[in-house]
């Protein structure tokens, strides 16, 4: 086992995560979708790294693993806990897990679904210190007050139920659940992609607030372009189950390596009319996770794919540097592209 | 609306919303009041029959009902019914009745009467409505062709009729929590077991195959034993249905993000369970249990009637219907379909009360 | 489409084994040996049967061999010579009689399939929508009655009106003359004549049931967008119905026969029991009551077939009528 | 400002809905004008009342819901021998919902595409039926006429193989591809204005670009006017001409594209585009949220609408003077007491 760097505090190891596909009546598996094919990439403390990606393409999925809300098929999730011990979380069993539910958290996407609707704000915030036996009685109304307060929450609050809270305040809600057991990890998953723009906006400072006060490491997983460049330090892009490129924001909204991101970055719609400009309009449709193409699973919708393109897969690799951390992208041609970025 | 008007509602718990939603139904308040009171007659049964169900009078063979008055031709206040003449029809050779107002039969309340056990406990012998002379007649509800009081039979068979569909879901409910959770929580083969199951029962014509099963019922078990086996047959159909309500919640519960939010706080398979999901389909079961049982009720009247469920000493609605199975008795003695209202009414206000818990089942849909 | 159909087709298989087990160990269930009662009975009617006889039956069933044995003698029996064993009472295979009676039970089924669909169907429609009006209440609350009101209670409610107001007994499916008479057009218009009645009283029942099946699922299909959509292209409102929310309620609504059938079959048995009609029903009361097994476990087995495959006909049916089965 | 090439005007449109619960007013004061060929953007938050003004537009509000007040006022052109330039104003709000006039405008004059193209099609016919049937129900054709040019559509909006997918079921595409059929069938009767209600929201954006871009082209080609209601700025900001914001049911500000991101009048516009994260401005500070949130619709506001969230509220007036729409002399209108002359 490799030993993580002391700046790293998470890193993903060739992480599979394949899904069968069960049919008829005997629900035999006749093929397997690949939601996340082999990725790697490390986390740094007190950072926030962004994973972007179009529907399916898998981001959602690798959260969920690192979380081990699902066994992965194959691969590493090595972890350096508060005591500076390295586990790997891929490994564990569930009944060993319990220690690290307190130091990774998740933040929910559907602030409706993710709160149960006949618990109370203290029953739901209170749940994780409950079930750690960190807190109960009156101890545990004061720590919920507290964590209430902190997400901008009235305490007075707690006795209500959720149906009570806009969808903004539900979220804070779901926000005060995840830190509740002062995590060190908080997934992010689509925080703020259900709610309106202008609360959006309440929701995205309290996380950056909340992040400098508590020294959070993020992983902040959305298909919103425009959010993840605002709160990400770096930014991984995925492609049917793989990271195709990962740098650091600036590097990569200014300066990306990958045709994919390219092409991600020139669809998203600008806020301002004087920016118009020619869109690069992707042919055809997203590969199929259960049957991708050979080589690069770009290279249909690719203009710049060569030969080598249909049948050689890229690695992601390092293809530049920004002071210290390292740009990496998965394609051939990265080197000789000079690709369009998003400029200010 | 201020903030403090509005906290009733924001600190509102589930069963408050269900029950203020379930309100909205007056017709559903209305059948789950008549259902209270059939199942309190069902508890009260010594007390509210004036007679012995199986105490016969040779003297009244299909005598017709009798109105309960409260005043008489001179104004005076007292309940009593009227008397019978009865004559010998030379045709039919069949003893009739005509109601003789010449004769004032007095009744009383609280009357002392046959003694019982209330609940097999508690010795009594006060019976709610009787007449004073327990040697009068008094059919209020007409007599049977053993001169037997309908209208007692028609209450004790209230206790057996309710409770087989009470017992029969019950039953039916284990069954189906188990099995529907079962399929629902595991999925994969063995839902898919489940699932065939419940297929090839829902696809066998039910009536038949429990004829076949209770005709297979040893002729000499005790009443009791009959009771049981019959709720048992009829709870082994039944049970599917629940089931299928169980594993749909199970299955769109697990899918649900609080319920995942709940496993990333380290909760327990078990606390998941009983803590997260249960409470949200709780109110669905007791709706599905609500609308089984008229089923169950009238599988049971179904089957007694063709005489392959309960039979006498035992009596039930379908009992007494077994009563009126040919023409020529109800045209006779109409007053032997009266069970039958008995059925209707039960049957449709269970209905109505399910349809209404169904509505009200699920407070936060959006 | 037709690799449905064959998949459909092989799925019912296994149900058919369960449902023959099922009808077998009812014939099995009561007390005693079928061969020592059969004797008895024969020797009852002073018929000086010998332990020969008893003998042959015994070997002819099997009946000194495990139940496994019985049982696949049994299914042989059926499959290979049409012979559902020999019923206790008439001394007859159960083949030489009960055809008539099912077709007649069948006959019956049908046309009250046939009846429930036709009021359901528009009753229905008019409900969902016409959501909430008087005509809209006015079916629900029938509705409801009818779900509550078993068809047999219906049957004697309506049988002593008649008795009472026109002075008719009624009951049985045939006039006197035509009793015993062979099949001819007079007696099928003599069936007609007597056979709308009953058919009636089973298809208030289900029609109750399907009216409401169908106006929840019209309302579903009424709030989806594509109903706008077929609005927003400027189709008469009665044809956007029609064509699209109609259209889609039919699939839950042709489901139903899967159930709707056993529904029917149960209903036909105790209904016919009352009315004194010549089906499966008295016939299978009597058979349980004189536990004359094999008769009964007959009946049962060929009334459960027909309605399984009932249910795989409807199944077709469905994937026919919507693509997303079809094309799975 | 009334000339020829005006299209459709909306004029204090009003509609609510009477629930149980109170009377939800969706949409209370719209005004706007959307020119022949022309691109008009309406743009708010989830429950501003966009949709449903859209909806009001061909009369296909459902009860409880109603239009209340206000004029619809669509310039249709009368194409006597194909070339006649015969004006004839109707007022769509005026007509019966269902009636034959009514009718004869959807699909024909006025089509409309949805947000979700899965459940916006029929799941139980295919493609290529739904399109032939607006085609056959507007133009005297035969089935082989109304199929071929169904096809034909299809390979307009960008199908491969058009003549097999005319008899795919919408659920053996995806939906990128749904969302083109969609496109075909509302303009197979070549309308002179198409409503695209949140027509990408969705979709990925790839395929939002892709379908932007077609909208764009066949824009250009068919000489339509499109109206693009959308909660997403950038979009507007791509592709349309005017544009006018929405709040709770209410024009809030109308302006032409450039002038709204240049200058937002209306301090909610304003506090909107300070909320938004912009692709390329590399954390210039922290974002500016806009307090509170929309209110439930039960409880409107007193006076101006925005009131309770607006940082330059001027307690005693906003929370209490209801203001009007005022037209500006350079063509824009904003509803907001600070701006009052």
């Amino acid at each position: 086992m490799q030993t993580l760097t002391p700046e790293v505090m998470l890193e993903v190891n060739n992480l599979k995560m394949h899904f069968p596909i069960r049919k008829g009546f005997r629900q035999r598996v006749v093929g397997h979708v690949k939601a996340v094919d082999d990725v790697s990439f490390a986390v740094r403390r007190g950072e926030t790294l962004g994973l972007v990606g179009e529907s399916g393409c898998g981001k959602t999925t690798i959260g969920r693993c690192i979380m081990r809300a699902y066994d992965p098929t194959a691969g590493a999730i090595l972890y350096c806990n508060a005591k500076n011990e390295q586990v790997d979380l891929a490994a564990l069993k569930s009944s060993d897990l319990k220690p690290y539910r307190r130091e990774l958290r998740m933040i929910f996407q559907d602030p409706y679904s993710s709160l149960n609707p006949r618990m109370t704000v203290l029953d739901i915030v209170g749940e994780p210190l409950k079930v750690h036996g960190v807190a109960r009685g009156a101890e545990l109304e004061d720590r919920v007050a507290n964590l209430l307060k902190r997400v901008g929450l009235r305490p007075e609050y707690m006795r209500r139920y959720p149906h009570a809270f806009s969808g903004g305040q539900r979220q804070r809600i779901g926000i005060a659940r995840a830190l509740a057991l002062d995590p060190r990890i908080v997934v992010a998953d689509e925080a703020v992609s259900a709610l309106d723009v202008s609360v959006q906006a309440q929701i995205l400072n309290l996380l950056e607030d909340l992040q400098a006060e508590l020294n959070l490491t993020y992983l902040f997983i959305s298909h919103d372009l425009s959010v993840v460049e605002y709160v990400a330090d770096r930014v991984a892009v995925m492609y049917v189950g793989k990271i195709v490129e990962l740098a650091e924001t600036t590097a990569l909204f200014a300066q990306p390596k990958h045709p994919y991101t390219e092409a991600l970055l020139s669809a998203v719609p600008k806020p301002d009319p004087t920016m118009r400009s020619k869109r690069i309009v992707l042919e055809g449709d997203v590969a199929d996770p259960a049957n991708p193409p050979r080589g690069c699973y770009f290279h249909p919708r690719c203009r710049y794919a060569e030969d080598r393109c249909k049948t050689e897969t890229p690695a992601l690799r390092a293809v530049g540097q920004v002071g210290n951390l390292s740009h990496f992208a998965a394609c051939h041609r990265a080197e000789e592209l000079n690709l369009r970025g998003v400029v200010s | 609306m201020n903030t403090e008007k509005e906290t009733p509602v924001y600190v509102a718990p589930q069963w408050k919303l269900v029950w203020w939603k379930f309100r909205k139904h007056k017709l559903a308040l209305v059948s789950g009041i008549v259902i209270l009171l059939i199942y309190l007659v069902a508890l009260f049964v010594e007390i509210l029959a004036p007679f012995l169900p199986d105490q016969t009078n040779s003297k009244y063979l299909y005598a017709p009902p009798q109105s309960l008055h409260f005043v008489d031709e001179q104004g005076n206040w007292g309940l009593y019914v009227y008397g019978y003449t009865s004559k010998i029809d030379p045709v039919a050779l069949r003893r009739t009745f005509e109601i003789d107002s010449s004769v004032k039969i007095p009744v009383g309340l609280l009357v002392e009467g046959v003694p019982y056990k209330l609940f097999n406990l508690i010795p009594g012998n006060r019976h709610l409505l009787a007449p004073l002379d327990p040697d009068q007649p008094m059919y209020l509800l007409g007599a049977d062709r053993l001169g037997r009081d309908v209208l007692s039979r028609l209450i004790v068979g209230t206790r057996v009729s309710m409770s087989i569909g009470l017992v029969g879901v019950l039953l039916s409910l284990v069954l189906g929590i188990l099995l529907g959770g079962l399929s629902g929580y595991y999925g994969g083969n063995i839902d898919n077991l489940i699932q065939r199951v419940i297929e090839f029962l829902r696809s066998i014509p039910s009536i038949p195959l429990w004829m076949g099963l209770s005709a297979a019922l040893p002729l000499d078990w005790d009443p009791l034993r009959v009771y049981f086996a019959i709720t048992v047959i009829l709870s082994l159909i039944g049970w599917t249905g629940l089931a299928r309500v169980v594993r749909g919640r199970f299955l769109s519960l697990r899918e649900e993000d609080f319920v995942m939010a709940a496993r990333l706080d380290g909760a327990s398979e078990m606390r998941i369970i009983l803590g997260h999901m249960l409470p949200a389909f709780t109110s669905h079961i007791i709706a599905a249990i609500t609308l089984a049982i008229p089923g169950m009720i009238l599988s049971e009247t179904a089957l007694s009637f063709l005489g392959l469920g309960l039979r006498e000493p035992v009596v039930s609605w379908g009992v007494l219907l077994q009563n009126a199975q040919d023409i020529r008795s109800i045209a006779t003695a109409p007053w032997l379909l009266i069970p039958a209202l008995a059925v209707v009414v039960s049957v449709l206000a269970l209905n109505f009360l399910g349809d209404g818990l169904r509505d009200a089942a699920d407070p936060y849909a959006r | 489409m037709l690799q449905y159909i064959l998949r459909r087709a092989l799925l019912m298989i296994p149900t058919l084994i369960v449902t023959s087990l099922v009808a077998y160990i009812i014939i099995e269930l009561p007390p005693g040996d079928f061969a020592t009662s059969y004797v008895a009975n024969l020797a009852a009617q002073g018929d000086m049967a010998s332990q020969e006889t008893a003998r042959v039956i015994r070997e002819q069933y099997g009946l000194d061999q495990p139940a496994t044995v019985r049982y696949l003698k049994w299914m042989q029996g059926i499959l290979t010579q049409g012979n559902f064993g020999i019923a206790f009472e008439l001394r007859q295979p159960v083949s030489s009689f009960i055809w008539e009676r099912v077709w007649l039970t069948l006959a019956l089924s049908l046309g009250s399939i046939l009846i429930t669909w036709a009021l359901a169907f528009p009753i229905g429609i008019y409900s969902a929508v016409k959501q909430y009006s008087i005509g809209d209440y006015f079916f629900t609350f029938l509705g409801f009655i009818g779900i509550a009101v078993p068809g047999f209670l219906l049957a004697l409610v309506l049988m002593y009106v008649q008795f009472k107001y026109l002075g008719q007994t009624s009951g049985g499916l045939f006039s006197s003359e035509f009793l015993t008479a062979p099949w001819s057009w007079d007696k099928v218009l003599d069936l007609l004549q007597h056979i709308w009645l009953p058919v009636i009283i089973l298809a208030v029942g289900g029609t109750a049931e399907l009216i409401r099946i169908m106006r929840a699922n019209l309302l579903d299909e009424l709030r989806k967008p594509y109903v706008i959509t077929a609005r927003a292209k400027g189709l008469p409102e009665w044809r956007v119905l029609l064509k699209y929310p109609v259209r889609l309620a039919l699939n839950p609504f042709v489901s139903t026969i899967g159930w709707t059938l056993p529904f029917l079959v149960s209903g036909s048995i105790i209904l016919s029991v009352v009315m004194n009609l010549p089906t499966t029903g008295p016939m299978l009361l009597r058979a349980l009551q004189v536990q004359d097994m094999y008769l009964a476990g007959a009946l049962i087995l060929i009334l459960s077939v027909l309605t399984i495959i009932g249910t795989l006909l409807s199944d077709i049916l469905l994937a026919w009528l919507d693509p997303r089965i079809r094309y799975q | 400002m009334k000339d020829e090439s005006t299209l459709l005007e909306v004029k204090n449109l009003k509609t609510h809905f009477f629930l149980d619960e109170g009377t939800v007013k969706a949409v209370e004061g719209a005004d706007l004008t959307i020119r022949r060929g022309g691109t008009l953007g309406v743009v708010g938050e989830s429950g501003c009342g966009k949709s449903v003004m859209s909806y009001s537009i061909l009369q296909l509000v459902e009860s409880p819901g109603r239009i209340v007040a206000g004029q619809i006022l669509f310039h249709r052109q009368l194409k006597c021998n194909g070339q006649s330039q015969m004006m004839d104003v109707i007022d769509l709000a005026a007509l019966a919902p269902n009636s034959r006039a009514m009718r004869d405008i959807r699909g024909e004059e006025i089509a409309m595409i949805f947000q979700e193209p899965m459940t916006s099609l029929s799941p139980v016919h295919t493609i290529g039926n739904q399109i032939e049937e607006v085609i056959t129900l507007h133009r005297r054709v035969d089935h082989a006429t109304a199929r071929r040019q169904a096809v034909d559509m299809l390979r307009r909006v960008g199908i491969p193989k058009p003549e097999e997918r005319v008899d795919a079921y919408p659920f053996q595409l995806s939906g990128g591809m749904r969302q083109r059929a969609m496109i075909a069938m509302a303009l197979a009767c070549h309308p002179s204005l198409l409503i695209a209600d949140e027509p990408t929201t969705a979709l990925d954006v790839t395929t939002q670009a892709q379908i932007l871009e077609l909208i764009q082209e066949l824009q250009r080609d068919l000489g339509m006017a499109v109206m693009l209601i959308t909660h997403n700025l950038g979009m507007v900001a791509e592709i349309c001409e005017e544009i006018v914001v929405m709040y709770l049911g209410e024009v809030v500000e109308r302006a032409d594209v450039f002038s709204l991101f240049r200058e937002p009048l209306h301090p909610y516009t304003r506090a909107l585009l300070r909320s938004i994260p912009r692709l390329g401005q590399i954390k210039q500070g922290r974002l500016d949220p806009i307090q509170g949130a929309v209110p439930d619709p039960y409880n409107r506001p007193v006076g101006c609408p925005f009131h309770p969230r607006c940082a330059q509220m001027m307690p005693g007036t906003c929370d209490r003077i209801h203001p009007e729409l005022i037209e500006r002399r350079d063509n824009r209108a904003v509803r907001c007491l600070l701006c009052e002359p």
